[in-house]
């Protein structure tokens, strides 16, 4: 009968690694268990700023020359640096997987470091930017200020691009817009704080040699992760940043 | 050789718990907060969820009181709304959220696939405490003066119009939906990856696909729901204007983000539901479930269609006339995989050998209030009907027929049913089948005069009505006494009997799932060893062979 | 572009452990692809292109987001559950976007 | 009896004195609603019967007593196709058959009289065109189709008559409108559905539903002595509002004669009616929506006109139409007994043909 029973003896004689959790049975099982969470955990996080994408599309729609007028606020070459940093810090982080597979402990923590370093410059143009705004008043808030929109001459953004006045209940709406900014940015920003604190950790076990052995998970993880900020900020840039230059 | 019962219990007199299982394994109560074992995580989200459910009961409780007169006599009108906002608050976040997935899913799940544990222990434990940190925040609400915005949040009122602790509930609200969102990708990745070999997708117990389901939606809806609060937190503070309108934002997307999660989780609330039914149905009329197929499927699609229909809920509030002709459209489309549900449940019933012990009361329970239930949400997805009935009684008796009449009682059922698995002891039947006839006696008669209520025009969420108003406000308060006595009970002698109860043996109710065929209380690992499944889910005749076959040999003794 | 094996990994069970191995010289090539999108996303902007300017700036982000999934993320070497997991987020955070235009663009129906 | 409980004796008086199903049919569109409503408890009651039959019969034929061995059946196809399909057939001639009345509730036709209706924590302010002005309460004639224009000043209200069958949210922000035809004169609950905070529950009133000649009367004792629209006129000089818009040929704002529910081009290319919707937004949002041919230099009155304000306002714009003033005439002072053919055919359960000035509120 032992072909109709439940508890037929499973061929459990092998040796685990050190970083197998007992309630595995194999070694693959729990690579391939922890990097499906992995990528549910980012179906979570698409959801979470597909809110603030919904959000921006309509009042895009809606306030259309508000969004202009205030997008001409950002600074494109602060932005356009900060693209440039974010993708070579995917670049950087994919270069650092690609060592911990092939067990190049150095060239790892070379990678993680370059990354590490890329993610704080680009907090710091971002606090920079913020900064910017905070001077002038485009916080959302008591203190928002529409001068640079009713008046573009006293402004020196608004100006260089050309802007003409926006009648008073347009340039109310540029708030929105700036609402929008800093839910959009200041979320990624939360995003990139938490993995740059990550990748502080993970340099540190990786010069203790941790990912180099074969599991390289974490790191893999970590880089899907980083990865997916730096997808949410492709769109952020060009929706942000970039909605209609020519003007 | 016919008795009434199915149950069969091994030797009273020679019967031990088995020395060594979950709960014995280790002790001291650092062994629990510290577990990483999915049948602890279990035990301590009942334990809570219990909690929270007595919280939440007595607020149904004062609501009930405040409403046996017209006058708002009992409690100021500000008060009265801070106990349904927190009744509301309570029960769908605190309580029916985790309900099932959280303690029976926690519980079974790895043990119908044939897995040790959940794939991620230490993610389980943190939903765990994420619930705890939650439900502390909202006790905290409760102290410190509590909220009235009703569990709906609608801005402009909870942004800019209630001075109450909206900030303080939202993180309640936001930490809870991460603990939900974890415990439901831990489900996906454990059915995914962790099946035993030979436990393909179509024998999967349907408890396990029902939950399946509610797991993708929770970890693909709640997101949504958070950041909708954030959005509401920034609106409060700062003022952001997303959603004020007299800063140009709209109102309506509020409810847009906040409906695309809250309809999914009505479907989080009953689908796990749903897969204690089809268990317990199979179990007590010893037949496989009807069309098994059909029913797996049909959890799917309630839970891939349950995204597209939430504007269901704002069919008057100024939204397009002709989208709403869409989101009904659906909302009648995803209405009907629950109708094929109850049809397969009664056919599983045809030629099966039928005993009624409680979990199959409660499971017929289930099948009738959610029948109506279910019938009269038709009546708000059609939107001419809508108009008249929405924010009266008829939608607190349709979401009570399908939470509280559902829900609840699919989640007792389990409870039962799965009892003398989780302790090793049984219940005392006949008790518990007198607590399940009362509960359905005091549901019915709390419940069903608020559709005559609503149809009658009485809105909800007032603390005073019109006098005429009166008579049937009173029944069903007195209902709600009887309902709160059937719950009482269950709370009683379940406690009763951790330390009374008949030693249950490893398969009290001769079911097939691969759960009954270890010992009770399980092993810590749950599986000496990992089994290989030969068979489908509910194969009844597989059973008997292996009884014949093992004759006294308890399978659990094997390891 | 091709499919470069390293052959440092050791054979069999562990190779899969360490996931596919996607050579620096395909990273090298994504990086700068990336690059050209984003300089062509910035040029673009400043053309007038009236309502293509919005489509296209999506359009590129859109290519640039598949190559950073496809071969950052592995997502092209990956099974096919990876796949369907990347593209049910997709689906509802579509699901999400347009079932809510749908209110919003037809509010003004009727009104014409 | 009396000497066991008098409370319990009480109330069963009570009970059997007042027990009620329905509320009252006091509008044309309630017994269309309660067709469909019958209809859907009919359908529940089969299906619930059917289902309750299922498990009561099979639970007698085959408890284990009778049926101690159970047969293994796998399913059926064609029954799980015969329950697929008839619930979604009788659930699809539900969308259909309430679709028609959502469509014909919020679908106002042509010749209905607009009531204006402004709700606040936690007050109903009714505006009669005639300037009558009502807290709480609304008196309306009976045989006239009454539109309702709503707007709340401060969060999400719901006005709501469950005699009439009706109810639309008052948002803050936009114009919303339901009509509905009285029939039976009388007095019926006005309820705010919508929770709106702290006194949610006392936000209600009285509708009061008279003969059209009580209704003249009532108008005639509680005008206030000007008109809707004579107070926007007012309104439209002292804001300057003739500063442009004055129809000479050299105004720098369109000619707001015969603009209302007329067809505008925007200079984004869209074309639009003119509702009152509208008017309100190009009063407040003017650039949102600049008329073709004119510069955005009307400046927003966000702020300085009350909501009142702003309905005087449209209903001032609303009499420039050259052929509306003969009809608000004919609507509030003729009130004619006989309702127009519009509002006729009672019973077919159709959308009303796309007003062609009415409001569809978006
Ligand atoms: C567990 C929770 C749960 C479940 C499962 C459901 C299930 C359904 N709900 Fe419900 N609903 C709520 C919880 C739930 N709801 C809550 C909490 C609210 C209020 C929120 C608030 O405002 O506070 C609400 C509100 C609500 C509304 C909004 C009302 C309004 O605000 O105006 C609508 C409208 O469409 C609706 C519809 C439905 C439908 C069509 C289903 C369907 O899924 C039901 C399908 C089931 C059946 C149809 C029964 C089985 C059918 C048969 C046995 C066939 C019978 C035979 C024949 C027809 C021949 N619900
Ligand atoms: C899971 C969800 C759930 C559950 C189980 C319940 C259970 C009950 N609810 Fe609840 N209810 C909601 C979800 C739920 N409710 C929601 C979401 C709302 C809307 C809120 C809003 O509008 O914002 C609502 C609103 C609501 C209202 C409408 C308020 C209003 O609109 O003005 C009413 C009125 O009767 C009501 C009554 C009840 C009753 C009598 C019960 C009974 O079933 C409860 C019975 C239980 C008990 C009586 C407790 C049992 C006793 C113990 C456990 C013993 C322990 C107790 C002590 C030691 C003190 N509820
Ligand atoms: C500075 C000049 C100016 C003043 C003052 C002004 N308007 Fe206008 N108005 C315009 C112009 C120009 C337009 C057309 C462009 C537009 O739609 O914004 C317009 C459009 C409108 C429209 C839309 C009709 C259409 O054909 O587009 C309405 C209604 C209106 N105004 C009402 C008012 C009212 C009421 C006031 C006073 C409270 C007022 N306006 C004050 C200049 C003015
Ligand atoms: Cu106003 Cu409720
Ligand atoms: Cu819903």
């Amino acid at each position: 009968m032992s072909d109709s029973s439940t508890l037929v003896q499973a061929d459990h004689a092998h040796e685990h690694p050190p970083y197998q959790r007992h309630h595995f049975e194999t070694m693959q099982q729990q690579v391939d268990a922890t990097g499906f969470a992995m990528w549910l955990f980012l179906l979570t996080e698409i959801m979470f700023f597909g809110g603030m994408f919904t959000a921006y599309l309509i009042y895009r729609n809606w306030y259309y020359p508000a969004f202009v007028a205030a997008s001409h606020q950002l600074n494109i070459f602060w932005g356009s640096l900060n693209t440039l940093i974010l993708i070579s810090s995917s670049f950087t982080m994919a270069m650092g997987v690609w060592s911990a597979q092939m067990r190049k402990q150095g060239t790892l923590v070379l990678c993680l470091v370059l990354t590490f370093i890329l993610g704080l410059g680009f907090l710091g143009i971002k606090t920079i930017e913020y900064k910017e705004k905070f001077e002038k008043h485009h916080v959302p808030g008591a203190h928002y200020s529409l001068n640079s929109f009713l008046n573009p001459d006293s402004d020196k953004e608004a100006k260089d691009a050309g802007d003409k006045p926006l009648p008073l209940d347009m340039a109310r709406h540029t708030e929105i817009y700036f609402s929008l900014y800093f839910a959009m940015t200041g979320m990624h920003a939360l995003h990139m704080i938490i993995g740059i604190c990550l990748l502080g950790y993970m340099i540190f076990r990786a010069r203790q040699g941790a990912y180099t052995t074969g599991h390289v998970s974490f790191v893999e993880y970590f880089g899907l992760y980083w990865h997916f900020v730096d997808i949410v900020w492709i769109f952020l840039f060009p929706l942000l940043y970039l909605i209609s230059r020519h003007q | 050789m016919s008795s009434a019962t199915i149950v069969s219990l091994p030797d009273q007199s020679t019967a031990r718990i088995p020395k060594t299982n979950f709960i014995t394994k280790e002790n001291g109560l650092l062994s629990w907060l510290l577990t990483g074992d999915h049948k602890r995580i279990a035990i301590l989200y009942l334990i809570s969820i219990t909690f929270f459910f007595a919280i939440g009961g007595s607020l149904a409780g004062l609501i009930r009181l405040e409403l046996l007169t017209p006058q708002s006599d009992l409690m100021a009108t500000d008060t009265y709304n801070k106990v349904f906002t927190m009744h509301g608050v309570i029960m769908i976040f605190l309580f029916l959220v985790p309900s099932v997935p959280a303690t029976l899913g926690n519980f079974l799940i790895p043990i119908m696939i044939g897995a040790k544990d959940l794939a991620l222990p230490k993610v389980n434990l943190l939903s765990w405490y994420l619930y705890i940190a939650g439900g502390t925040l909202v006790l905290y609400t409760m102290m410190t003066g509590g909220v009235d915005t009703g569990w709906t949040f609608t801005t402009p009122l909870s942004t800019h119009y209630v001075n109450t602790n909206v900030l303080s509930t939202g993180l309640a609200i936001f930490i809870a939906g991460f603990s939900s969102i974890f415990t439901g990708l831990n489900f996906i990745v454990t059915i995914h990856k962790m099946r035993a070999p030979g436990m393909t997708w179509f024998r999967l117990p349907l408890f396990v696909w029902s939950n399946y389901a509610a797991s993708i939606l929770m970890v693909l809806g709640t997101p949504v729901l958070a950041i909708a609060i954030v959005l509401v937190a920034l609106e409060r503070t700062v003022g952001i204007g997303v959603f004020d309108p007299t800063k140009g934002g709209d109102p309506l997307l509020f409810q847009h983000l906040f409906w695309f999660y809250s309809h999914p989780a009505v479907y989080i609330m009953i689908l796990p539901g749903m897969g204690v039914i089809s268990e317990v149905i199979s179990t007590f009329s010893r037949k496989r479930v009807f069309g098994y197929t059909a029913v797996a499927f049909s959890s799917v699609a309630i839970a891939v269609f349950g995204f597209f229909v939430w504007e269901h809920h704002m069919f008057i509030m100024g939204v397009s006339n002709y989208s709403t002709l869409v989101f009904s459209l659906l909302t009648m489309l995803v209405a009907v995989p629950s109708a094929i549900k109850i049809f397969n449940w009664s056919f599983t019933l045809y030629k099966g050998s039928i005993t009624f012990e409680t979990p199959m009361l409660y499971a017929f329970g289930f099948m009738g209030l959610f029948t109506i239930g279910g019938l009269t949400g038709v009546f708000l997805a059609a939107t001419g009907t809508d108009i008249h009935l929405t924010e009266t009684y008829f939608i607190v008796a349709h979401f009570h027929f399908v939470m509280v009449g559902g829900m609840l009682m699919a989640f007792l059922s389990g409870i039962h049913f799965w009892w003398p698995k989780m302790t090793g002891r049984m219940y005392p039947e006949k008790i518990s089948q007198l607590a399940a006839v009362v509960t359905f006696i005091g549901f019915n008669l709390t419940f069903f005069p608020q559709f005559i209520l609503g149809e009658l025009g009485m809105p909800r969420r007032y603390a005073s009505y019109p006098e005429e108003f009166q008579i049937l406000n009173v029944f069903s308060t007195a209902g709600a006494t009887v309902l709160g006595v059937g719950y009482l009970l269950p709370i009683l002698y379940l406690t009763w009997s951790l330390k009374y109860g008949e030693i249950a043996g490893s398969n009290p109710w001769q079911a097939t799932g691969l759960e009954w065929q270890i010992q009770s209380p399980p092993l810590t690992e749950n599986f000496a060893e990992i089994p290989i499944v030969d068979h489908d889910a509910y194969d009844y005749e597989w059973l008997e062979k292996m009884e014949l076959a093992k004759k006294q040999q308890e399978v659990s003794s094997v390891g | 572009m091709s499919e470069h094996h390293e052959s440092h990994a050791p054979e069999g069970h562990d190779d899969a452990l360490e996931g596919h191995i996607v050579s620096p010289v395909v990273y090298i090539i994504i990086f700068i692809a990336l690059l050209i999108g984003t300089a062509a996303t910035i040029g673009a902007s400043y053309l007038d292109l009236h309502e293509w300017n919005p489509i296209i700036a999506i359009a590129i982000a859109v290519t640039k987001a598949t190559l950073v999934v496809l071969f950052f993320m592995h997502v092209k070497y990956s099974p096919k559950l990876t796949k369907l997991t990347v593209g049910a987020g997709l689906f509802t955070f579509l699901v999400l976007i347009f079932m809510t235009l749908s209110d919003y663009i037809s509010r003004a129906w009727g009104r014409w | 009896m009396d000497h066991i409980s008098p409370v319990l004796w009480q109330f069963l008086v009570k009970w059997m004195t007042n027990f009620a199903l329905f509320p009252p049919e006091a509008s044309k569109i309630a017994p269309q609603m309660d067709a469909l409503y019958f209809f859907m408890v009919l359908v529940s009651l089969v299906g619930l019967t059917l289902v309750g039959l299922l498990i009561v019969g099979f639970s007698i034929l085959y408890s284990k007593k009778r049926h101690p061995v159970a047969v293994q059946i796998e399913g059926s196809t064609l029954l799980e196709a015969t329950w697929t399909i008839i619930p979604l057939g009788l659930f699809l001639i539900m969308f259909v058959w309430g679709s028609l009345i959502y469509f014909r509730i919020y679908t106002p036709p042509a010749n209905a009289m607009n009531i204006y209706v402004v709700g606040k924590q936690w007050m109903w302010k009714a505006e009669h065109p005639g300037g009558q002005h009502e807290i709480d309460a609304l008196h309306v004639p009976t045989g006239q189709p009454i539109q309702l224009t709503l707007i709340s000043q401060d969060v999400f209200h719901s006005f709501s008559i469950p005699a009439f069958r009706v109810k639309r949210e008052a948002i803050p922000g936009r114009y919303t409108s339901v009509w509905f035809e009285a029939t039976e004169p009388g007095q019926y609950h006005l309820f705010c559905t919508q929770y709106c905070g702290t006194d949610h529950s006392h936000m209600i009133g009285t509708i009061t539903v008279l003969t059209p000649e009580d209704y003249k009367k009532w108008l005639a004792e509680s005008t206030s002595g000007m008109s809707l629209a004579q107070n926007g006129e007012r309104l439209f000089a002292s804001l300057s509002c003739n500063a442009c818009h004055n129809g000479r040929p050299d105004a720098r704002g369109p000619s707001l004669a015969n603009v209302y529910n007329s067809k505008l081009r925007l200079a984004n290319g869209q074309e639009t009616i003119a509702d009152e919707a509208y008017l309100r937004d190009a009063i407040l949002n003017p650039s949102e929506h600049v008329t073709q041919g004119y510069a955005p230099i009307m400046p927003t009155y966000q702020g300085q006109v009350s909501e009142d304000g702003v309905i005087s306002l449209v209903e001032y714009i609303k009499t420039l139409n050259s052929n509306y003033r003969v009809e608000q005439t004919l609507n509030t002072t003729g009130l004619l007994p006989e309702s127009e053919p519009t509002s006729k055919s009672p019973s077919t359960p159709k959308a009303a043909p796309p007003a062609a000035k009415g409001t569809v509120t978006p």
